[in-house]
């Protein structure tokens, strides 16, 4: 049987689980718990070209059936994910697809430069990240921005190139032919739902920054159908993201045009689920006679 | 750290608002201080898991003691004899033992008992102070009072036991009456950690501090709970939850 | 106390709690499980001028807390409702707020005319339906669209109008002040989430249309977000719609700046929560000595 | 219809994937094919209630029977006597009484057992049909049994317990053994449904047929329940379930 999942020209996975950003940090802790060479690949958490100390707590609170962030991104920085980080993440046997964000065009490119080294099997665009300073916000909102963006940093790596896309805009089939046009590899689909949480009894939003990401199982029915829209306007590769859970929900996500499936916010509920959720996905092939994941893929019988 | 099956074998109330669970689980060794995140259902609600300290942990047996403060810990106080939950844990940093020459000074209030009263058990020796709004808001008084070796205070604002005031007016007290070298290990609600470490620091002690920040994972990955410290950001659930205190930058 | 709550001129609820269009009919099946005069005003279910059958079944799916619906603008049509509805309506001491839509600029005013007409107290009008013929979907994307749909339909009538807005764009406070300089009275944020539920099964989509609208607690942090961000903008009062379930999370959305909250899904589920809401909500102001919910409304805290 | 507290008083297995479930409740009276609508948890997981017929009622002890097909069920089998359910009913219309000088015939297959069941007994004459796919499929036997004045006949698909066939051929069968006027109560899969009908029409039966829908209100306020009918979209939860035959336009 075969579940490899081919995202570009040279990245090939062996399996189309992979971790999502932000929830997997570097993979040090992950990695205490299981092999990540069980992986398909691992997105490493977002990375900017100066440490950044993100948002002030609480950072997160629990939501029905899902939850809020507003880490902003906090994070190591290039220079020590470079000395620090991506080596121990080379010794598995696995994609290292590495996240990264900038706050204007040119930190964008400069961090696809510096990522153009060996030991990164992708990178992973984010150009949705709500708390980014002017400029930043509009990556993600505008196909003009975006496929222009898109193209510098193109021109600056000869690596798999995925753009995360953001999943609040009117038109999202429009921005995915904005990032596939500027030369993305492959899109993920998609980042978290600006959203907030009150607490009624002070009268005071819960996250230290107001607003935050919604992300988890409450948001999968709308991932879903971003995935199927995109992936029947796209023609490059979609990876989906937004609140799988299990075997069953990676089938689907397949099944709507999905070429892979980044687990996030389920992870930090059940750090064990990888494994179980690539078990039931061969055992689901293997009780269906099914040869290849791409018997799956984009097979959803709509007539 | 695992993810264990824990089997609730008992779980009674203790105090107001308060229980104590007991829990067939099979967990590795833990230090007091060390912390369980436990998933309440099958289903993915409520969807974090819950953070509590591990209070004991004996051939098979944890058990922990909470307050019910909001829909996780209401949902925990319902569970009856067998039913499941799964325990991710020991996690975190715990308290660091007393050196031979220290005098050990406990200090607790609102849920940071567990992990103190476990020090205690552990240590065996020193002064513990546990801080209350009331009587009834005192669990396990006489389960502290059977710790050999370890003298109990009891502040409640109300005066309704032992004296009347706050914990840390009972710590400003007792370190009076006590000689360096001292360590403090300190839980409970932000305002009394700082007191405790302003006053650790003014008596020359050294003063730990076990810090409660909102989580998701409680394993390190996601960055929810950081507290701020000399050396930058420092995740609550993997590089603490006990910090020194002196590294803590207490703000406001 | 005083928990009325002003929508337009000559619009002031008696308390800020609504039905929601599509999940209280035309009022009659709850009105035999209470008095109607409890609420602060009913939303019809979505109105046309023709009668329509609506989508193919399934027309409604279970989400994680949440639930898919693609009943498809299913209506008796306008001659109908005001012939055998609207009386019924008027029986009871409370607003009756219509819902309406066209497939087109001219159906959308001969509907404002046709609705301009006593016993109706105010309209709201859904620029969201995803299942009408061209042109229809955009109304609610494309601000100069909208605003000048608004404009017309305001021209035809002289009741409130409200005007329903979709969640799923880009930038919604730019929607709401369209619809504000073409003349709404008030804003209702917001309408369903375009998703979409997947059999792994039979590899079919759950629902008969494919896709439907996302509804209940699931979607509560978006919406929350989104009244506070259109009630900063805009200077008309906000009817907030999305995931409400209690007097707590009514509390949460007059305090992000909605004057009034729509339940919807929920009452599917507990159909007699309207009372319970409404007493909770009089037990929270007595509690916290408030005296009016303008005390509220608005008064998050976020410095 | 009203929204009732309902204690789970029993709820044990009576056949493959099969419960009865006895709640304390008190119900309005009911006609047979009225169904509730269950509320399974005070949480919005899961959010949806689930419709399942009345298979009786009396004195405060409301009957259900159940097949686990997904999640709804799934949670409802792993409810233990003491819990708490909400229930909102009687829902719907059920079926009409035969006239006195019709025959009853009374069929059933999947989940369509228990309005069926509840009719018999409640008229207590006829015939009754009830089919599965094996004989471990079959719940509730004995019982059927003890219904004076109705013969009961199984058909199993596998022939493991009374003739070998699907229940519509029982019924073909039966019919060329009775005399009209005769009135069919079905309830099961939409093609037994179907076949019932066209069975009926050709011996000149009236047939009533109560058909179920993916429902989220179930007391007819938000259209998803709807069946297409010779007069336009009719919802099942509040105009059905119980249609006549003749009434519904069957498709394909
Ligand atoms: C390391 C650590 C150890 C703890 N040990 C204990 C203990 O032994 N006994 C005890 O009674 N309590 C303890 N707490 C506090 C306990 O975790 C919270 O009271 C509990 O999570 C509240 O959950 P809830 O669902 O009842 O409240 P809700 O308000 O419904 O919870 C909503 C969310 O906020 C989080 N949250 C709310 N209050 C706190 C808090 N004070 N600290 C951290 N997260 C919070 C919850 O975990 C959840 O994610 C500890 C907290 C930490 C961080
Ligand atoms: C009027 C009526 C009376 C019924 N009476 C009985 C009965 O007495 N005994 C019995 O075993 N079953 C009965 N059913 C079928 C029963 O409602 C479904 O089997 C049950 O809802 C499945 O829920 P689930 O959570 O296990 O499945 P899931 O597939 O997890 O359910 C997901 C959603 O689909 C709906 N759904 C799934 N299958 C059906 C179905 N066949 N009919 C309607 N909705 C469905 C569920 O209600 C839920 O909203 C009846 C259905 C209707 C409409
Ligand atoms: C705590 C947390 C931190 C995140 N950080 C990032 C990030 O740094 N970069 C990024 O592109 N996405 C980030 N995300 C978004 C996730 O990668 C993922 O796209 C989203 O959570 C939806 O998937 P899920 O429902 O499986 O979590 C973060 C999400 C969470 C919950
Ligand atoms: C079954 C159903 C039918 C609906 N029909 C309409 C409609 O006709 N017109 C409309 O504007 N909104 C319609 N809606 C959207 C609701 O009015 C409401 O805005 C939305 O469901 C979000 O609120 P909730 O989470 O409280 O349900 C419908 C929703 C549901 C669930
Ligand atoms: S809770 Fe996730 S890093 Fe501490
Ligand atoms: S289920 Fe809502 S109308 Fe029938």
């Amino acid at each position: 049987m075969d579940i490899s999942t081919r995202l570009a020209p040279g990245l090939c996975l062996k399996n189309p689980i992979l971790s999502a950003s932000g929830t997997f940090a570097y993979g040090e802790e992950f990695s205490r718990m299981f092999d990540l060479s069980l992986l398909g690949g691992v997105v490493t958490k977002g990375i900017s070209l100066l440490p950044k100390e993100g948002n002030p707590t609480p950072r997160v609170c629990e939501t029905p059936c899902g939850m809020l962030n507003a880490i902003g991104l906090e994070n190591i920085g290039i220079d020590a994910f470079i000395a620090e980080k991506l080596p121990f993440l080379c010794t598995f046997d696995t994609e290292v697809i590495v996240n990264f964000f900038g706050t204007d065009e040119d930190e964008y490119v400069q961090m696809a430069q510096r990522l153009n080294i060996d030991g990164v099997s992708a990178i992973e665009m984010n150009v949705s990240c709500p708390n980014i300073k002017k400029g930043g916000i509009e990556f993600g909102k505008d196909p003009k921005i975006l496929n222009r963006l898109v193209a510098q940093v193109r021109k600056s790596t000869t690596k798999p190139l995925i753009v995360k896309l953001s999943p609040m805009v009117t038109n999202i089939g429009e921005m995915a032919l904005a990032a596939q046009e500027g030369g993305a590899d492959a899109l993920t689909c998609s980042n978290t739902y600006p959203a907030m949480a009150i607490d009624e009894n002070t009268w005071k939003p819960i996250l230290g920054n107001i607003t935050g990401g919604l992300s988890g199982p409450a948001i999968k029915p709308i991932a879903l159908r971003i995935v199927w829209e995109v992936s029947r306007q796209a023609a490059i590769p979609v990876i989906a993201s937004g609140g799988a859970t299990s075997w069953r929900d990676v089938v689907q996500f397949l099944l709507a045009g999905a070429s892979a499936v980044e687990i996030g916010s389920f992870s930090l509920r059940d750090p064990l689920c990888f494994g179980a959720i690539i078990q039931g996905l061969i055992r689901y092939m293997q009780n269906n006679g099914l040869e290849s994941i791409t018997e799956i893929i984009g097979r959803l019988k709509t007539a | 750290m695992e993810d264990c099956n824990a089997l609730v074998k008992d779980n009674r109330q203790v105090a107001r608002d308060t229980y104590l669970m007991t829990l067939a689980c099979e967990l590795s060794p833990f230090t007091p201080g060390q912390f369980l995140m436990l998933r309440l259902t099958g289903s993915c609600e409520p969807f974090l898991r819950r953070p509590l300290a591990i209070l004991s942990c004996r051939e098979g047996a944890v058990e922990l003691l909470y307050k019910v403060k909001g829909r996780g810990t209401s949902l925990l106080a319902g569970k009856q004899k067998g039913e499941e939950l799964s325990a991710l844990g020991p996690l975190g940093k715990g308290f660091s033992d007393p050196r031979p020459d220290e005098e050990a000074v406990y200090i607790a209030g609102g849920t940071g008992l567990p992990p103190i009263l476990a020090m205690a058990e552990r240590i065996g020796r020193g002064h513990m102070i546990i801080g209350a709004y009331t009587k009834d808001d005192i669990p396990l008084w006489q389960r502290m009072q059977d710790i050999r070796g370890v003298e109990i205070t009891a502040a409640t604002e109300d005066g309704s036991m032992g004296m009347r005031g706050v914990a840390t007016q009972a710590l400003d007290d007792l370190l009076k009456k006590l000689q360096p070298p001292c360590v403090i290990y300190a839980c409970g609600p932000a305002g009394m950690l700082k007191a405790a470490a302003s006053l650790a620091k003014g008596f020359g002690a050294r003063c730990e501090v076990s810090i409660e920040e909102r989580m998701a994972c409680g394993f390190g990955v996601c960055s929810a709970c950081v507290v701020r410290t000399t050396t930058g950001n420092q995740r609550v659930c993997i590089q603490g939850p006990v910090f020194d205190a002196a590294d803590i930058e207490w703000g406001q």
